[in-house]
């Protein structure tokens, strides 16, 4: 296990995860590569080789009209999320980039009050790192549950 | 209160009580009278249960169901619930199987439903075993009236249900053939848990008029405004409805005119391919939303296509089910557009996210309404087909159904 | 069982049958008849509404309610249920706003809660929208009549009940004046969820007798023993009440001889600065404790000051919602000292956060209890005021008024 | 539906109405009628009130009890609810203490369950207080009747019921005595939240058909064929059960001869010391299952002993509480065999998770079946003892009982 | 990142919350510096910018009046906590001192079997490193929801 | 704190529970000494000395056995776990070997769809460090609850 490497991809899940809980969505595509894919998919759908996603994005660019949409078009209640994150396992996928898997928990908590364990899965990730920023060139969070409370409006 | 008891609103269609989104004793009269009723409920896919020997679970209201495919081809549903002490038959979503065996005590059923086997039947060393006059042809699960329809696997418990054809109507019946036009390709599926009585996510489904008012998304890309051509058809006896409009945008400017929140005309994208599509049934309808009662939904947005199942979990808990599919001859380019189109569905649609809250703002915006009613007057009284979507008439047409069915 | 079926134990007020906090029906009725009947219920500070055009949520017991101060300055409330197909219409805790903009159908309501629009409701093209004859004016969420007492904003839909300083009483309208002394500044909030019957987080409140039982932190520090000065006050009709003590200790040794188990004598803090307080009211009094029927309460704990609201949220959960708070003239110091004193309230309050439990061990205490009663006979079986707090007579009051609203 | 309104079908024992596991009335009436009704209720060992001075809760149908062994060693028990206004009296699972002080408002009892003490029952200075009338000797919890029985702690609110030894009926007795040779000692425990109603649970228990179907270990390895020698032993009353049998196999082949799923023939271990036992009771019994109406469970397993509670939490959720024992004679080696072989048992149990599930299965499986029934014919129509374990005369043995107990 | 002060803080973190679950409470305090600030706020009393606190506390004195109430005067019923953090991020602030902000899940679990997910939040801390010792000298506990369940008794 | 023992500690819980949460069953007596010991049992057996466990094994043999009929005989529903675990305390104990506690928190997920906080505790190990190999010698799961929901099939 390459030290460097491995803090390099918990430092970015870190980073990640804290845009995401503290609201910051303007910075998520940051978190990619130009051409970066994002999808989230079911455990029952990647084991059953259905293609299907929840959301799917192909470039950083649909990553952006997202959190446009999630800013002035869609309508859900103010809510937030809470990441608890493994430590990644990581393995060399040639050329400056690697392969990580990290499990992860998701609380939701809305403006009510209401706290939930909203998702649990793992992350299937490549990431490439090019001198000392860290970018996903691909994410895939494949969620444990096929079953989603409500509406999945924030990205995970 | 039992459904003796209530009385509806004068007003007929144009008026529902609240207390029919919250009470109790009504939901288990529900579950009886319509869904174990006269009523046809969509179960799955003929693809889901692709080859001989192969089953799935559904649901018929809140009663588990099994669907299978037995050795010859022939479709099947029963009720998963073993004929012996009530275990669930089937602890899976789906599988092959030659024969269904209950955990429990090991009764066997063919798939057919048929009870097969019984376990020690005959007792050991002559001790126990079931009584010399049991006959086992008399112990089942329920087994439902089963038809299929276009590739689609309908059941019903009831005994005075016509054909499913008949039951859709000529009109929903040719506008689901124009959908389900060849072999299905599945691509997936995911579950929503709405927060909301079954009927609120239902009338969502028929209110035309939303659409373009709570999705933003749909109006500004103008996928789907209430200028652009399209109608409402509702069926007979008003339980089965479309809505549809074409993709060619009439260019109205109502919405900025009237200075609606949904109308951002500025609004654009950066990754426009999301919306790429093609006019693969070659009459330009962009849009068709159908649903049949009492909780079966067909929807094609572009290309994108999928069946929605309702299934109620509770009083105030709803499980939609949602299953994308493609056709066996699409190529790998036709594929890619269904899968970038989904992004517009489900619990993270950019048009739909909002339906599922939808039936959450209205459960808990009613909790103390008791007596009070809401009013359904969109487009008049009436539950007839028109060319207008600015109406309430396929909501009106549900609780015509519904009042039937339920006899109040 | 429906109030109707049940009756009352036949001595008075000094039994309380436990049914009371566990039967489904009650909870429905008493929502009706209590919450949605005529009595106030505290809705908010006029503080949490500080300018035109500002808005909030808040109850009605479990009935959403939208409280807004309109453009005028003016404060209105309503329900929080939109005209049309009954949505929430408030999204979020509170905010600004010129209008109030329903995200399903965007109807449209000014902050006086009038309908002053309906999206399309002439149609699209001549076709669809409202009947011509449809009277926006008649289709409004249901307004509660509102009314303002020494900063705090009150609410009802009763028709019955009198102006709100009436409702008090002189004794307790004097110490709400007393403690709201000027302008608010607010502090911050949160809520608890309650594992128990709404009723018994109230008689907890009115309980004056267990305070320095409970409580030990309380007792050990002097803070309140029924030893030193005070008195309890019950208002007429039974449902006000006040509990107040004076700061000067009367140095009782009434608990170490009865060698009572929140006695410990020998307990002090290392660092006092917690306590440190300043008699701001300039008459003594270190604590008043005040409940208004059916579920507000104003606290006085030396310099923490805080209204709370008792939201049922079903027969056995309650919220209640803390709002702390100062005055705009207070200095730096002075809101440190609040601040610092809070620790004595809240979940983590060293004097409170048993409260909360109680209810959970009351409500489990009695799960088998059927038909079996409470004992309420501290200071006898009278509901007046005394000067000994030993005494349940405000709790007894808190039934004295239940009942004649249950007409039980 | 209350129990009046309904009626119990026509073929006596062998069919089983679905309502009778899903109607909320009937969970009140079963609490009242069967658990706080003439019934004897295991409480727990007497080993867990060790010593004078001790208490421990546990549970009258979901009524909370508090347990206790006095100062001169008498073991009491009463309900876990203060005389006053309810709150729980003992908050710990258990402890020792001279005296119960109610932290509510410090009411003090002694561990027989006496009313000793009421804080500032004089009032103070005079004022307050309770009445000079009040008699604390008429104010105290319930109190249950206590009986132990070989080790064991019984205890009822009834009071037409007999003594314990003659509700467990002599063969029951007897078998229970066997069981229980010596001075226990605690091996510890856990509780399982099984998701079905309570009295699927039972019915698991006194279901000696499905023991070698449902769970594949037990038979793999033989430690229960319904071919192996043992019996069936049902109480007179039909509540109280025994099912045995003989370690010694009589090697037959009637499961691999009828293919069951259970019989693995091939299947063996790697490490056999999981199931390394000794014959500690000298009768060669190798397995004991004994149940008594209406939650209690004693098992012997090889030399894997324990105690069941079934504790109703809900319609359809069921405490289950494991409690695992040897005796105090036993020495490191015997204990470890004990310990080892507990890998049988409990939510892990090799041979026993699956019973915790199959409630689930049922409770879920019969969601939909309103009027359905189930068949109990295995062994035909009765409920008396037989050698024959192919059987569910233990079965129809309960609910003969239930229907006694609950008038139906 | 320098790795030696992120171990340092995550180790300080691992230590301050078994001592919690652990049910040491008696040394929760010396987790502090003598000066040191423990509050516990919600999210939404900072959004709004209002001081309220449920927990508040100057020095380390305070806390152990705080813990002395608990052993001795409070009553609530057996209950234990079970903290999973994320990895800390940490950034220099000035003199032998780093800011820290970690994300957190509780459970509670109480005496009867009943385990929930209890809060979720993020710490927000100011540590001094005074050789190997490290001690917090501020330290903010911001729950992402405004509602408790029962009571908050043992810190988090 | 020795960071590479730390590292290899927290590199073998990783590894330990992706083979359960991804249901490599069979992998998992691999992680143990050929004669080493598994239990699981609750904190309040351990309060009360008590030496009841849920699971109970003195050898790898025992756990494959374990496996085995997980596989061949034991019936429960299709469902999965989802471990996040806090890094780990570790302490040396003697001769190669160390002594090692970790938090856990453990959601399941069934079939269904149904997403729960299953358990939470801590794992008390002994791990030995052979070479690049390390493995648990000891390995004791305490849970928080007394209570499981209705089986515990899958170890933890
Ligand atoms: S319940 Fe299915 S075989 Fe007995
Ligand atoms: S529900 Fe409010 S506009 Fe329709
Ligand atoms: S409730 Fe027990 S002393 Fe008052
Ligand atoms: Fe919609
Ligand atoms: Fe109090
Ligand atoms: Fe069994």
């Amino acid at each position: 296990m390459n030290l460097e490497r491995q803090l390099a991809v918990q430092d970015l899940n870190a980073r990640y995860v804290d845009a995401i809980d503290e609201g910051r969505f303007e910075q998520w595509p940051d978190f990619f590569a130009d051409d970066g894919h994002y999808r989230i998919t079911t455990a029952e759908n990647v084991e059953q080789g259905l293609p299907l996603s929840i959301i799917y994005a192909t470039s950083r660019a649909m990553l952006r009209d997202r959190v446009r949409a999630l800013r002035e078009a869609n309508v859900y209640e103010a809510q937030r999320y809470r990441h608890v994150l493994a430590p990644p396992r990581i393995e060399p996928a040639g050329e400056g980039s690697v392969r990580a898997q990290t499990s992860f928990m998701v609380a939701r908590i809305m403006h009510t009050g209401e706290t939930a364990l909203f998702a649990t899965g793992r992350y299937v990730d490549r990431v490439v790192l090019a001198g000392d920023a860290a970018r996903f060139a691909d994410k895939t969070v494949i969620l444990d549950s096929r079953q989603i409370d409500t509406l999945l409006a924030i990205p995970l | 209160m039992t459904i003796h008891e209530r009385s509806w609103p004068s007003d007929g269609l144009t008026r529902i009580p609240y207390w029919i989104y919250s009470d109790r004793d009504l939901y288990a009269e529900e579950q009886a009278r319509i869904f174990r009723g006269d009523t046809w409920t969509f179960l799955c896919l003929e693809a889901e249960v692709p080859r001989p020997n192969t089953f799935r679970i559904a649901n018929l209201g809140d009663m588990p169901v099994v669907v299978t495919r037995d050795k010859d081809g022939v479709i099947h549903a029963f009720e998963n619930r073993c004929a012996h002490r009530g275990s669930l038959l089937c602890l899976k979503q789906r599988g092959e199987a030659k024969e269904i065996v209950c955990v429990y005590h090991n009764w066997t059923y063919d798939l057919s439903g048929n009870l097969t086997g019984i376990a020690f039947r005959r007792g050991v060393g002559g001790k126990g075993g079931m009584p010399a006059d049991c006959k086992p042809d008399q112990h089942a699960p329920r087994q439902l009236r089963v038809e299929t329809f276009a590739g689609l696997v309908f059941g019903t418990l009831g005994t005075g249900v016509p054909a499913v054809e008949q039951y859709l109507g000529p009109e929903i019946a040719a506008k689901i053939r124009r959908v389900m036009k060849g072999p299905v390709k599945l691509l997936g599926g995911y579950t929503q848990m709405l927060p909301g009585n079954w009927k609120l996510y239902i009338e969502n489904v028929k209110d035309s008029y939303h659409a373009s008012l709570l999705h933003m998304f749909f109006t500004t890309f103008r996928l789907n405004r209430l200028s652009q051509k399209g109608g409402l058809v509702v069926s007979e006896d008003g339980g089965n409805h479309i809505s549809y409009s074409m993709t060619a945008d009439v260019a109205g400017k109502e919405y900025e005119q009237a200075g609606l929140r949904t109308a951002h005309s500025g609004y654009s994208l950066e990754a426009p391919e999301l919306l790429q599509s093609v006019d693969e049934f070659g009459d330009g309808i962009g849009l068709q939303i159908l649903s049949v009662f009492p909780g079966f939904v067909l929807q094609q947005i572009r290309n994108c296509l999928a069946v929605r199942r309702v299934v109620p979990q509770g009083l105030d808990r709803t499980e939609l089910a949602w299953t994308s599919f493609g056709f066996a001859d699409d190529d790998e380019k036709m594929t890619e557009l269904r899968l970038r189109q989904s992004n517009l569905i489900g619990p993270s649609g950019l048009i739909s996210m909002e339906d599922g809250a939808a039936t959450g703002f209205v459960q808990r915006g009613i909790r103390g309404a008791g007596e009070e009613e809401s009013v359904v007057e969109m487009g008049g009284s009436g539950t007839s087909s028109e060319e207008s979507r600015v109406s309430e008439a396929a909501v009106r047409g549900f609780w015509k159904a519904y009042r039937r069915h339920m006899a109040i």
